[in-house]
């Protein structure tokens, strides 16, 4: 493999044999790499491989307990976030570190407000922001309050956040993975332009071509140990996937099985309609995969959530094989073999304090019990298979959920609706925060589920893996379907129709 | 296929969160044992078990609350009302009919605490609070102020839950024990159980996984509701007579019993083993101070020690030894 | 009563209307409470005058603020209370005396001496049952149980009210003084409180700690929670605070020595009575010791007790 | 430039949430004042705010450690142990200086509880809780269980907080106006305010964001301790004298204020003068009574509905205008 290469100017950040370990577990390990001003630094691995606990050790989050970080060339002790201000450290973790009652400008500044005696002066913030915000081309209102925005300009406020400190190293976990594409161009145009004025980033991503496309050096690591340290330039997705991984992954080469002219129809919606959607229709079949396509906060996730009876509907219609449901509630609908993975594991999808196992059983726990009793035998045997299914890995059993990597959490996830096959799968963003071999794996097992007979739509603000993905596929914007394309689509058609 | 083999943290069978507050009621019991010749009397242990009695059927009942994500300070006023029901009725049907009208009418008055707040959608701390002023206050109307007592001829019977049954242990130890099992086991093992934790830890995603939580959340209320008449009827098998002021301010008592024994308030974790722990800590602290004949004076400030020193012990090796990324 | 009669309270008006009597009692879900109203009610009826129970619930914060109130609304003519505490309606209490309010202070006095039968408020007419004297009484029917016990040195338990109570701790140090003066020995002083429920522990407690305790005292409801953990062949004598039905018939059918008896019915009779003539500008008798009512004072031995009728429950 | 055409709700300036609470404030004071001739005059007035003052101080501290995410339930016994050193200190030192050494014991309390709750990592419902009994064991400790009483040459001027000193106006009542406004400054105005909204709407986020997370919380609990003292010298200033039980259970009230006014238990939200409207709905309801001369029987089932339909109300406007998916 390549060989370290060195910097040409001095480091502004350096790590040298950084290790932690939780309960005598190392889940880092001996983790030395350098890092020059005004340089982009990419860091790879598998989901678990310990990328966000690096940085989470950088911005002071958590502490190491071996080796040294060093600020221009002096070891410095991380003890606090505080430490990490204090020496330019900027972490915009996965999730985003915001106070969702308050307004944006309020967290911009959070904790650094401008102030005359103690007392807030938000016109000086006020000013600030909007410098901040004309520097990077963002749009954001001020005085909205943070919950009420969508993730994409969430992840905003936490950069104007972290430049508003003016920070000298910005670390990134993911920030992409929650974004649709306009975004992530957008994320990533800023990013170039702050290295270009000397700040210095390191950046998380499982998107290979995102972090070629940007990063000028990258660091591999796998199973908390630092594989390499090279320019970007030397490498290739396949080469870093081998890298990561330590051996060859099979491509995403693999495409839906066709579908049949007999496949009758599973699912029907006609003119569903509620303060977020209007007058959607669409009908999927047995073993077709619909794919929605669309920009963030086009009403994708509320078309979902609307046929599974997540949702009030105003209007319209929902059918399941040709009955009619009548009064939609989530029970009835998974009853009628529904099943959906919505878009955020921590907030819809998992109870993190619970096991994985209690967690993979809850939606099937009527089907083993006799009495009321859970039939723990049943239960056991019917998550082993589940858990072999999705591969996920460790003593998942007695964990709770919440210990797990994202992309373990995202495997249990899918496995809550394993345990009896759904007649009809929706999938919200169902790789968000997952490394690539289990993104192959997910895909896998979406293409097999399909090829079983289950009808799937899935949703994802990746547009590559909606059209590798699916039969077919709905455009929507603002709330509304506004065009439909059969697979394979062409990319700019669709592009078009989500924008304008 | 993932190569993820980054090993998780595997689980001790033994956790050592476990210990801390077992740890805690151990260390008092062996000092007491040692401290005192008359703490480890049979007699002393029936007594001891006999004083848990009413905090501890409350404190069962809110462990399930609690657990679920719902607080129920209701649970007192509860009591009050449904012993007087349960006393009122006695007097007209005898005691065993009596004894289950009343557990009926907890039942009816914990769904209708927990069907006004699933219904309003107010948080349960205040919307059960406000509930406890209104049951507090019918209690005062049935009775018009007064006491209300079974008949003479019914005393003996009515006793059952206050008098020793069977080698001296109390009925109403009895009626707590086999409450607490029923509880802990359906909490432990059934679908409901389940279905308890995971409305508690995650609202949201045990709706979205077909869990019609509304009714998780009524059938807790419910159930606390007949432990609190249980406690009730317990209360008024000691008196004789139940009275509108029965029981007030105890569910506090309740849940800070669950507390102690390391439950968490947050929702989604806690057993009602712990909580028996809790309660029992509780009565052993009183209990211990009465034997040693220590001033009383200075009883409320050894007992506020010895919880806050309980509950930082249990937080601190939870934290030791189950780190979380919460 | 005087509903639009504004805020000017209106003592002169008196003489053309009914009399009205508040009164002010410790809380309308407390029997006790209820049985003094009795006697206020059918005085008040007698003499021409109406009354009404205002309920506090056992809370001097708000007692307090419906003593205020009524002095704005010039509702009562005559304020009869039970104060729940026995200093934050005191400010209130002389406003009312101010605004020409007659007061008579009822079973606990208000101001901060627990010994003392005199009014402690200008101008209030004091009914009072102080802690000290019924502390005292208390004592004394220890030391009869006592000799009856014929125990040398006779050991005495004492299920006390709440340690964060002064009037309890006041009642508390004169059992201990009368007892110890007398020559019995107080071998345990537990909170009991004023339930069975609390007074089962106690006394649980009590002779787990003290197995040849001879004679415990404690509060009625205690008592009776003490008694039925003691078991029915208990060579302990029990003496009881407060003359309920339930006290009463357990002194009478020997299952306690004795108990401490006031009688309720008269003492509201006498508030009301006294209130009302205060209030029609006679001189009245403004210090009285409710023990002193009973023709036992107070101890309600079973000898002490024939005739006597108990008018509240437990 | 960003594309995303979807069009944000904007915020409404004037929010409905604001006006669920004062209509229902408001609907209860015009039928007051349509079917008394009382309720509206000065007097009363000036009475109703008069007793508004003790649950007033404790509910306007109790909503900054609400804000902040914790609860301190220790407040009404801090309020009591302040008291007493404060009617001591004034017996020793004059009105003026035992005041103020009242207040300094009361942030002194409250800095310990602070202090205890960040570092045992306990939850500060049940660490309070616990330290609330040992407040009051110290309370008992101190007096040995009696009342404590000013001089008699000191008692007129030590009951400046209870007298009119204004138009008619306690000095309690300014106590309380004055504390309310500069503390609802204080939490919407200044970096500390900001802090403490960040502590409580994410405490994570608070940290990473270099908020000494401990340190707000050590000062909420401070802040609130020096609220307690000041009711406590207020119910001191009543009686001239202060005992251990004084102010028992008032925490529980002034909560409920709080949340009545609309303040979340969640912590992140909600502000002084929402308090201050629950404060005087609370303390209304129990005037109204007074004054309409209703059986005070059904007072507390009264008083226990309207609690219900102001929070009822509150949630449901607030529902209405913002949607979370939460
Ligand atoms: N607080 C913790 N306690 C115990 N184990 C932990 C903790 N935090 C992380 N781990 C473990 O450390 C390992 C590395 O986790 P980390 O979150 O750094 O992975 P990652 O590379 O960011 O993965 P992903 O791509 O899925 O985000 C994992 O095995 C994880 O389970
Ligand atoms: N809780 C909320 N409060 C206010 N607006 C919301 C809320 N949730 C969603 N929205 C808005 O509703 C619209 C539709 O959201 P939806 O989640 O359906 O979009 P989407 O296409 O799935 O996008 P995303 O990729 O963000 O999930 C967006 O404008 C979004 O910002
Ligand atoms: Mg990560
Ligand atoms: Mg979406």
């Amino acid at each position: 493999m390549g060989k370290p290469t060195t910097l040409a100017s001095t480091p502004v950040l350096a790590l040298d044999g950084v290790g932690k370990s939780y309960n005598g577990i190392s889940v880092l390990r001996g983790i030395s790499f350098e890092i020059a001003p005004g340089e982009i630094h990419g860091l790879l691995g598998e989901n678990g491989a310990g990328k966000s606990t690096l940085l989470k050790i950088l911005g002071g989050a958590i502490t190491a307990d071996a080796g040294a970080v060093l600020f221009d060339g002096v070891p410095t002790r991380l003890s606090s976030p505080r430490d990490s201000i204090a020496h330019g450290v900027s972490l915009i973790s996965q999730e985003l570190a915001l106070v969702p009652q308050r307004t944006v400008l309020e967290n911009v500044f959070l904790g650094g407000w401008a102030n005359a005696a103690g007392f807030a002066t938000p016109a000086a913030d006020r000013r600030r922001f909007d410098e901040l915000c004309a520097e990077v081309g963002f749009d954001l209102d001020p005085h909205a309050l943070v919950a009420s925005l969508p993730l994409g300009k969430a992840q905003q406020v936490e950069i104007l956040k972290a430049l508003a400190r003016g920070s000298r190293v910005l670390c990134l976990d993911e920030p992409t993975a929650a974004l649709a594409e306009a975004e992530t161009e957008q994320l990533l145009e800023v990013l170039r332009t702050l290295a270009a004025r000397g700040t210095t980033i390191v950046i998380v991503s499982h998107f290979l071509e995102e972090v070629l496309g940007i990063a000028d050096r990258i660091t591999v690591l796998r199973d908390g140990a630092q594989i390499a340290t090279e320019d970007a330039s030397a490498h290739t997705s396949d080469s870093l996937v081998r890298l990561m991984v330590g051996r060859e992954v099979a491509a995403l080469s693999r495409t839906p099985a066709p579908l049949p002219d007999s496949a009758p129809v599973v699912l029907k919606a006609e003119g569903l309609t509620n303060d977020r959607i209007l007058d959607v229709s669409l009908e999927v079949r047995r073993g077709e995969i619909l794919g929605l396509a669309g920009l963030v906060g086009s009403g994708r996730s509320e078309t979902l959530r609307a046929l599974f009876g997540a949702d009030r509907i105003s209007a319209g219609r929902v059918s399941v094989s040709g009955v009619p449901v009548r009064r939609a509630t989530i029970r009835r609908m998974i009853d009628r073999g529904l099943a959906l993975v919505p878009e955020s594991r921590k907030d819809e999808g998992l109870v993190l304090r619970r096991t994985t196992a209690e967690n993979i059983a809850l939606p099937s726990l009527g089907g083993r019990q006799i009495g009321g009793i859970v039939r723990q035998g049943a239960e056991a045997s019917a998550v082993d298979r589940v858990v072999a299914m999705v591969d996920v890995r460790g003593s998942v059993r007695h964990v709770p959920v919440g210990a797990l990597s994202g992309g373990n959490q995202q495997k249990a996830l899918f496995g809550k609706w394993l345990v009896t096959p759904p007649e009809v799968f929706l999938i919200d963003e169902p790789t968000r925060g997952v490394d690539i071999g289990a993104k192959v794996n997910i895909h896998n097992l979406i293409l097999d589920l399909a090829a079983a007979g289950t009808a799937v739509i899935v949703v994802s603000s990746e547009l590559e893996e909606v059209m590798a993905l699916s039969h077919r596929i709905l455009v929507l914007r603002a709330g509304r379907v506004v065009a439909e394309f059969p697979s394979p689509a062409d990319r700019e058609d669709i592009m078009s129709a989500a924008f304008l | 296929m993932t190569t993820d083999t980054a090993t998780l943290p595997r689980r001790r069978r033994v956790d050592f969160k476990d210990f801390g507050i077992l740890g805690g009621l151990l260390a008092i019991v062996v000092y007491l044992s040692l401290s005192t010749t008359t703490f480890l009397t049979s007699q002393n242990i029936v007594n001891l078990l006999d004083q848990a009695v009413v905090i501890g059927l409350l404190a069962v009942g809110a462990t399930l609350c609690i657990v679920s994500g719902v607080f129920d300070l209701s649970s007192s006023a509860t009591l009050a009302v449904s012993a007087i029901a349960g006393v009122f009725l006695t007097t007209q049907f005898g005691v065993v009919v009596g004894f289950i009208l009343a557990l009926a009418v907890g039942a009816i008055l914990g769904t209708i605490t927990g069907t006004m707040i699933v219904i309003t959608r107010v948080n349960s701390f205040i919307g059960s609070l406000a509930i406890s002023i209104i049951y507090r206050g019918v209690a005062i109307v049935l009775t018009g102020g007064a006491i209300l007592s079974v008949t003479s001829d019914q005393l003996d019977a009515f006793r059952v839950w206050a008098l020793p049954v069977l080698d001296g242990v109390s009925g109403g130890t009895i009626l707590f024990a086999v409450t607490a099992v029923v509880l802990g086991l359906v909490l432990w093992g059934t679908t409901f159980g389940r279905r308890v934790y995971a409305v508690g830890g995650n609202e949201e995603a045990a709706r979205l996984s077909g869990v019609r939580t509304p009714l998780i959340h009524i059938s807790v209320f419910a159930i606390n509701g007949v432990c609190a008449a249980a406690a009730g009827m317990v209360l008024a098998s000691r008196a004789g007579s139940a009275q509108p002021s029965l029981g007030i301010g105890m569910e506090l008592t309740a849940i800070a019993a669950v507390v102690i024994g390391g439950t968490s308030i947050l929702g989604g974790a806690g057993a009602v083993w712990r909580t028996v722990v809790g309660v029992i800590i509780l009565t052993v602290i009183g209990n211990g101070f009465n034997l040693l004949r220590w001033d009383t004076t200075y009883q409320q400030v050894v007992t506020g020690v010895l919880i806050l020193v309980a509950v930082a012990a249990d937080s601190w090796l939870s934290r030791r030894s189950r780190r979380s990324r919460g | 009563g005087c509903a639009g009669s504004g805020p000017e309270p209106s003592a002169d008006s008196a003489d053309d209307e009914q009399l009205s009597i508040g009164f002010f009692g410790f809380a309308a879900a407390n029997s006790f409470a209820q049985g003094v109203y009795d006697g206020v009610e059918a005085k008040a009826e007698e003499l021409g005058a109406t009354s009404e129970f205002v309920d506090s619930n056992f809370d001097g914060q708000l007692q307090a603020q419906q003593v205020t109130d009524a002095v704005t609304s010039g509702q009562y003519d005559i304020i009869i209370i039970q104060a729940n505490d026995n200093l934050v309606v005191q400010r209130p209490l002389e406003e009312a005396i101010a605004a020409g309010i007659t007061v008579v202070t009822e079973f606990t006095a208000v101001g901060p001496d627990f010994e003392t039968v005199e009014p402690q408020i200008d101008g209030a007419i004091s009914i009072v049952d102080p802690a000290v004297v019924n502390g005292e009484k208390l004592g004394e029917m220890g030391l009869l149980a006592c000799e009856e016990a014929k125990a040398d040195p006779c050991q005495v338990g004492y299920m006390e009210g709440f340690r964060a109570l002064p009037l309890d701790n006041a009642r508390t140090q004169a059992v201990v003084d009368t007892l110890t003066a007398g020559g019995a020995e107080v071998v345990a002083q537990v909170e009991g409180g004023y339930t069975a429920d609390a007074g089962q522990a106690a006394f649980q407690d009590i002779i787990t700690a003290n197995p040849d305790v001879d004679v415990v005292i404690g509060s009625s409801q205690a008592v009776g929670g003490a008694r039925l953990a003691a078991g029915a062949d208990s060579p302990v004598l029990f003496i009881g605070n407060g003359s309920s039905r339930q006290a009463i018939e357990a002194v009478r059918s020997g299952d306690w020595f004795a108990t401490y008896t006031l009688d309720l019915y008269l003492n509201g009779e006498t508030a009301a009575e006294l209130g009302i003539e205060k209030h029609q500008g006679e001189d009245v008798e403004v210090a009285i010791s409710e023990a002193d009512l009973t023709p036992s004072k107070g101890i309600g031995t079973v000898e002490n007790l024939e005739g006597f009728e108990a008018t509240y429950d437990d």
